[in-house]
């Protein structure tokens, strides 16, 4: 008697077993594929940061592509690795991403060697997003520090596109030192907008520097504004979203109308690999973001 | 890389021997498999074992062995001046490998022992770093084609390349070994950086640390463990001093 | 569920059948330990005798061949400028026989991670469905504690599974894959006394087992005790070896690497299985180490298998086979670790 | 008209280890002709005391990184002579297939690697890779072969890590057996159009009269232990290496210098050759006569072809063995019980280079109180001096040049495969 095992195609399965739809009718067994995307564009912001404008090369891709300001993707550079990245670009811009990169390893180092033209791959949008929604018809503080302003130019693009929806809006933004900071030339266009305080300052400043010294939270105590019809987003490494959070909330803005992004180490943005498990949450899939109150009670969040 | 824009660079490459085997750059021409591309993504310009050409104009100098007389150090220097990127290729040139075992005799006693008296020169062995400044060290006694491979890759287009940080158990396990400590055996493995993929817990020997620590090695336990197992201090010793890449007892810290 | 009576020999006829155009994997003795035990290892077998199905435990268990210690993701070939993806997985069908209640229960929790949730994977789908599970019933392994967990009896997640009367088997057919097959050998159907006899059984075993945990209210134990000095003092004790993960059953965490051929001319995407123990686990870049001291790491280990999962699925990860803790040279066992909480919460 | 000639080679290239060439002939006559070896000694011998049993098998195979099986097994069988240790057939079988892989991988690496350039011309084998792709991948094929037994059957193709004091610490599986067999066939092809290359070479018509000097097996071309031979009529036990070797100082040389019945003696594949051509495979025979390859040859240059002989043997002797170690039961001992005791161990082993002789002295804890290691190259040292002289006597004729002589002089140490940090261990 010889028997032999029935072959069992799991793609007859993708009716019924669907994978959460990040922006396309994902098939089981496309769960991995990317979306080549061409690098159309490179601009240098600092000696170690750049921005890469991304476009999704299929005409398809490209329609079926959105994303909600918070959101990150899984970047992949074939045969160096995938890593995440915050969207910092405009909801808006269909199937067009710009990514802000800082170069720390072996991905980032091979993504800031690489020339316009050069294909990449694009899996995601992945994780929760700010509740912009949410955030409607109240003043919105959008505070990030170092490369947090990465992650928050999603936001600030939203709101500024759609102002008459928000309040006043408050952009604070701290570095180091002057050459850390980021999207320069930005700023005037930022200030120029009706109702949008920017204030910028840094910890260490140059013979240039002539605008504020100190630390973020220097700009935060000047700040006017009222608490209660407040939210706020902050960004940037966890100990200064936890000084800002504190402080904010000993000004009377509650914790669950406060919002950060936080960072773990990932390598599949699906909930599986584990590695930016805190407790029982993923950070990938039930975050990055987070209100301030679900991450007080996450162990080891900060 | 073309599709990111990148033209490969085929560095210039110089492989020079010091007291050791030459196992280390014997590497070099095994896993015939990809040697053909190996060899073509950087270009050996100096490399006495296999080619008379004598090029100096090498930008990354592989070096092998420890160093253990004053010619060497000369030659090393030199070496150092010229070339941009110098690598410490295998335990011997990382960490000073077996030949330090011979220190444990004076180099009087040493030379009595084996050349009776027509002693030869010789000084207590020293690991490359002990010499001159290095960029990159490969640990392995043999080092592994395959890790080897994937840093001249990195190398090549200058990029950072990171060791694996655990210990070898972790290799050892995904190869199905049965633990040499089950069998009654003993190993290093729980304290060893892994990269090898663990051949020798897999050929019945047990792990000898030939790559050196792992990040942040539990000693305290590991004593604790082989104590409880049955092992003696000096075969525990014995192993840790035997590749030199473990501070050993009565130094300070590493070596 | 439907119930059969198969002969030995019948049984030894269905794997024979199966051997001839599969793979088939099983326990095979491998190896003597120091204690005198004989060592298992889920290994290919080439013929029904090599399958030794009195095994007590295995070393590894059988995860490798659904969730792969090393696995192809994908594979990128380049092209001058362009490149594409190619992505395959594991289609050939085989049969794994032997596997004990636990480990099936172990298999049914990684379906709930891989095989439903938000992105199911195909590559442990496609392992999973094309492989035929033939379970086995044992008397309880030394320091096992599955019944504490309630993962020593399993009534789905196999095509089979065997209960020893003696001179013959009782099986419990959990598929019509499993249904075809038995009927494609000399079998019955189940007398009355074949029933008293299974349960029988399954009454000595549930009565054998000798080490219980105490898991009542370990979720918010846990929890209440994230700060106990239990964790340093076993957290000091770990080697960080990430010998428990690769011997657990159930855990899955993994890292994605990626290398370029030597011709530079294909990349390839690589699942390596790690573990909550190893010191990079949470390292990101500049250095920074979420989980920078052994107690953290242990302790998380911990937290996922019987807290973290339970408030995902309603139930621990841990299904009790105690490969962790015999694997462990440092000694660290859920049993002792777990007990060990329960004193610190009374004191 | 005058002749005066000067060769002065630093560094010796396409050798293991480092070694100098010094030749001086002035008005054709040879005033000075000498092969020195200058390598940095490392004291295994010293470094050897007080080594537990476990430790001597690892510690010696760093002697060499291109016979590190050799250096292992000779080790290790030392140490069973020392503890009377009995090892187990299937273990000895192992043992056997892990060195044929050796000495494939070390024959081909020298053919094709350090020797074939001299007769083609070049610096080194490495333009062969677009210059000659069909040799080049020849060389790379045979040596991966070699380099894959070793690997299946002792754990690395460098250093080996199943080799161990009373057997083998595993047994390789089945599967890759086969792989391996059927790799070994073929390769057989392979084999035959390295001999067709190397019998379009030139191979320098030189002569001295040498006393060969290896092991002799009974009926069987010799691999592991057994009686001493020579073309001088010696005929001696492994356990006399003393009196086989006479190892002496040479106050220009690192490495020690050995004789026998004269001033010097050759050890290596040539020397195994004319000492027991007829124990060879048939196929192996054939190439032999297909490259005018005959016992008892004096041309140290022959040593390259007698080398791709033995590679065709061994290719045939482990198809041979593969099939008796898959023949063996599954549950056939590969490791001897045993307890460490004192007492005193040689072991003599043909390695690629020639017999490499180890004896320890052990103690009751088996730790080693005395331990001597004599190696191929040490012996062949002095016989390469001398060959060195008669070469440039020989060829200190009208038109010969410093480069072409320099050239000579440097294949003619090639030609020995020396081994010389393994000299001056
Ligand atoms: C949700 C999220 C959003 C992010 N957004 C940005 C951004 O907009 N701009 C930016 O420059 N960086 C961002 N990062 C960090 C960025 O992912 C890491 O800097 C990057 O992964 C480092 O990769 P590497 O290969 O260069 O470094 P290596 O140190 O060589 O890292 C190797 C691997 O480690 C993992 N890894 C290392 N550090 C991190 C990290 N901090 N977070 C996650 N994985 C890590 C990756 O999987 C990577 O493949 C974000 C991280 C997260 C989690
Ligand atoms: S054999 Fe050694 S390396 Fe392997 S798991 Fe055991 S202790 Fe670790
Ligand atoms: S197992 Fe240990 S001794 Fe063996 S190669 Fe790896 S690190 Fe070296
Ligand atoms: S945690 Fe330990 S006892 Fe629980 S399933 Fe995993 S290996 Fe078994």
């Amino acid at each position: 008697m010889s028997t032999e095992l029935h072959r069992y195609d799991i793609t007859q399965e993708s009716d019924f077993l669907q994978p959460r739809d990040f922006n396309r009718k994902t098939l089981l067994q496309h769960v991995d594929q990317v979306f080549r995307a061409q690098i159309t564009n490179i601009i240098d912001l600092t000696s170690e940061e750049k921005l890469f404008h991304v476009r999704l090369v299929k005409d398809h891709q490209r329609e079926r592509f959105t994303f909600l300001p918070g959101q990150f993707v899984m970047l992949e550079v074939p045969g160096y690795g995938e890593i995440p990245i915050s969207i910092s670009s405009a909801p808006t811009n269909k199937g067009y991403l710009e990514l802000c990169i800082r170069k720390v390893g072996r991905v980032t180092s091979v993504l800031h060697k690489a020339r316009r033209g050069a294909l990449v791959g694009i899996r995601g949008p992945f994780g929760t997003s700010f509740p912009m929604e949410k955030m409607r018809d109240h003043s919105v503080l959008l505070i990030a520090g170092g490369l947090g302003l990465a992650p928050l130019r999603a936001p600030i693009f939203h709101v500024t596109e759609n102002r008459t929806n928000y309040d006043q809006v408050h952009i604070i933004y701290g570095t180091r030192t002057p050459d850390q900071l980021l999207f320069d030339y930005q700023y005037e266009q930022w200030r120029r907008i009706n109702g949008v305080n920017l204030s910028i300052i840094v910890e260490q400043p140059d013979e240039a520097w002539t605008g504020e010294v100190g630390l973020i939270t220097k700009l935060i105590d000047d700040l006017d504004f009222d608490p209660a019809n407040t939210y706020a987003i902050v960004c940037g490494p966890p100990v200064m979203f936890k000084f800002v959070c504190n402080q904010l909330s000993t000004k009377g803005v509650p914790m669950h109308r406060m919002f950060v992004s936080l960072e773990r180490r990932m390598h599949c943005g699906m909930g599986k690999c584990c590695r930016c498990n805190i407790g029982s949450t993923y950070t990938c899939v039930d975050g990055p973001v987070f209100d301030y109150w679900s991450v007080m009670n996450l162990k080891e969040a900060i | 890389m073309r599709y990111l824009g990148i033209e490969p660079i085929r560095p210039r490459v110089g492989v020079f021997s010091f007291t050791c085997c030459e196992g280390c750059v014997l590497q070099l021409a095994n896993k015939e498999e990809t040697l053909g591309p190996f060899l073509e993504a950087i270009q050996v310009v100096n490399f006495r074992e296999i080619s008379t050409e004598k090029g100096a104009d090498y930008e990354i100098a592989l070096v092998e062995g420890s160093i253990s007389r004053d010619d060497e150090v000369e030659r090393l220097r030199q070496i150092r001046d010229q070339a941009k990127v110098l690598v410490a290729l295998g335990t011997c040139a990382v960490f000073g490998g077996v030949n330090r075992l011979k220190d444990v005799f004076s180099p009087q006693e040493a030379n009595r022992i084996v050349y009776g008296d027509q002693s030869r020169e010789t000084a207590p062995i020293r690991a490359v770093h002990e010499v001159v400044p290095v960029d990159l060290s490969i640990p392995g006694c043999p080092i592994s084609k395959v890790e080897l491979e994937r840093i001249v890759q990195h190398v090549a287009l200058d990029l950072p390349w990171q060791f694996p940080e655990y210990p070898v158990c972790v290799e050892c396990k995904q190869r199905f070994t049965v633990c040499m400590f089950d069998k009654g055996q003993l190993c290093l493995g729980p304290l060893t950086r892994a990269g090898c993929d663990a051949p020798c817990p897999a050929g019945g020997l047990g792990c000898w640390g030939c790559r050196g620590p792992a990040a942040d090695p539990n000693h305290a336990e590991f004593d604790a463990l082989v104590a409880r197992r049955g092992f003696s201090r000096a075969q525990v010793q014995d192993r840790l001093s035997f590749f030199g890449g473990f501070p050993t007892e009565g130094s300070e810290e590493k070596p | 569920m439907l119930f059969k009576i198969l002969t030995k020999d019948g049984f030894e006829q269905l794997v024979d059948g199966i051997l001839e155009s599969n793979e088939v994997i099983g326990p095979k003795r491998v190896a003597t330990g120091a204690n005198g035990k004989p060592i298992h290892q889920y290994l290919p077998v080439t013929s029904f005798g090599e399958l030794d199905l009195d095994y007590e435990t295995t070393e590894f268990p059988a995860k490798t061949y659904f969730l792969p210690y090393r696995e192809t993701l994908s594979t990128f070939h380049f092209d001058e400028a362009d490149w594409t993806q190619e992505i395959r997985y594991r289609i050939q069908p085989r049969a794994i026989v032997g596997l004990h209640a636990c480990d099936i229960n172990g298999l049914l929790k990684l379906d709930k991670v891989f095989g439903r949730d938000a992105f199911p994977s195909p590559y442990y789908l496609s392992r999973r469905r094309n492989t035929l599970v033939v379970g086995i019933d044992h008397m309880p392994c030394e320091g096992g504690f599955c019944q504490s967990v309630d993962a020593h009896v399993v009534s789905h997640g196999f095509d089979l599974f065997l209960t020893d009367l003696g001179d013959r088997y009782f099986v419990s057919i959990g598929s019509d894959r499993g249904f075809d097959l038995v009927g494609k050998v000399e079998n019955r159907e189940v007398s009355e006394d074949d029933t008293h006899a299974y349960l029988a059984v399954r009454r000595r075993i549930s009565d054998a087992f000798k080490t219980h945990v105490r898991t009542q209210n370990l979720p918010t134990l846990l929890d209440l005790e994230f700060d106990s000095p239990v964790w340093k003092r076993w957290g000091d004790k770990c080697l960080s070896c990430g010998s428990c993960a690769m011997a657990c059953p159930t855990c899955y965490c993994y890292g994605v690497n990626e290398e370029v051929s030597m011709d530079f001319t294909v990349g390839t995407k690589v699942k390596q299985l790690h573990s909550c123990n190893l010191v990079d686990f949470a390292m990101v870049a500049g250095d920074h180490n979420f989980r920078p001291s052994r107690e953290s790491r242990l302790k998380y280990r911990y937290y996922h298998q019987h807290r973290g999962f339970a408030e995902a699925y309603d139930e621990p990860k841990c299904v009790g086979c105690n490969r962790c803790g015999r694997v462990c040279l440092a000694g660290i066992n859920p049993p002792e670790v777990i007990a060990d909480l329960h004193e610190e919460d009374r004191a | 008209m005058k002749l005066d000639l000067n060769v002065d080679v630093h560094h010796l290239t396409r050798v293991e280890g480092h070694g100098n060439i010094v030749v001086r002939i002035q008005d054709g006559k040879v005033q000075e002709a000498r092969w020195d070896v200058v390598e940095t000694p490392r004291y295994f011998e010293a470094m050897l005391l007080n080594k537990h049993y476990t430790a001597a098998g690892i510690l010696t195979a760093r002697i060499c990184g291109i016979c590190s099986i050799g250096h292992c097994l000779a080790s290790v069988r030392a140490s069973e002579a020392a503890m009377g240790v009995g090892v187990p057939d299937l273990a000895g079988r192992l043992r056997l297939l892990a060195k044929h892989g050796e000495t494939l991988q070390s024959h081909v690496l020298h053919l094709f690697f350090l020797a074939a350039p001299d007769f083609l011309g070049l610096d080194s084998a490495l333009p062969l890779m677009t210059e000659n792709p069909t040799v080049f991948g020849l060389a790379a094929r045979l040596k991966g072969l070699g380099n894959r037994i070793c690997d299946a059957v002792a754990g690395r193709t460098t250093h080996p890590v199943s080799i161990q004091v009373g057997g083998m610490g595993a047994r390789p599986d089945p599967t890759v057996l086969r792989s391996l067999r059927q790799q070994i066939e073929a390769a057989v092809p392979d084999l035959a159009a390295t001999a067709e290359v190397f019998a379009g070479f030139d191979i320098p018509d030189f002569e001295r009269e040498t006393e060969f000097v290896s092991l002799k097996a009974d009926g069987q071309y010799p691999w592991i232990g057994g009686r001493v031979v020579s073309t001088d009529g010696v005929d001696r036990d492994e356990h006399e290496y003393r009196e086989l070797t006479h190892e002496y100082l040479n106050e220009n040389n690192t490495s020690k210098w050995c004789k026998l019945s004269r001033d010097a003696f050759a050890v290596g594949a040539l020397a195994r050759f004319n000492n027991n051509h007829a124990a060879l495979h048939p196929a192996a025979r054939k190439v032999a006569a297909d490259l005018n390859l005959s016992p008892v040859s004096h041309n140290p240059f022959h040593c390259n072809l007698a080398q791709l002989v033995e590679c065709v043997h061994v290719a045939h002797e482990s198809i041979a063995l593969i099939d008796e170690i898959l023949a063996a039961p599954a549950d056939a001992p590969i490791m001897a019980d045993f307890e460490p005791r004192a007492g005193e161990g040689i072991s003599a082993v043909e390695v690629p280079r020639g017999i490499l002789y180890h004896r320890y002295v052990y103690d009751e804890d088996g730790r080693i109180t005395e331990a001597d290691c004599v190696i191929p190259t040490t012996q062949n040292n002095a016989n390469i001096h001398l060959d060195m002289g008669a070469l440039a006597a020989q060829f200190a004729t009208r038109g010969m040049t410093d480069q072409k002589l320099e050239l000579l002089c440097s294949m003619l140490v090639r030609a020995y495969d020396p081994c010389i940090s393994c000299s001056v261990h």
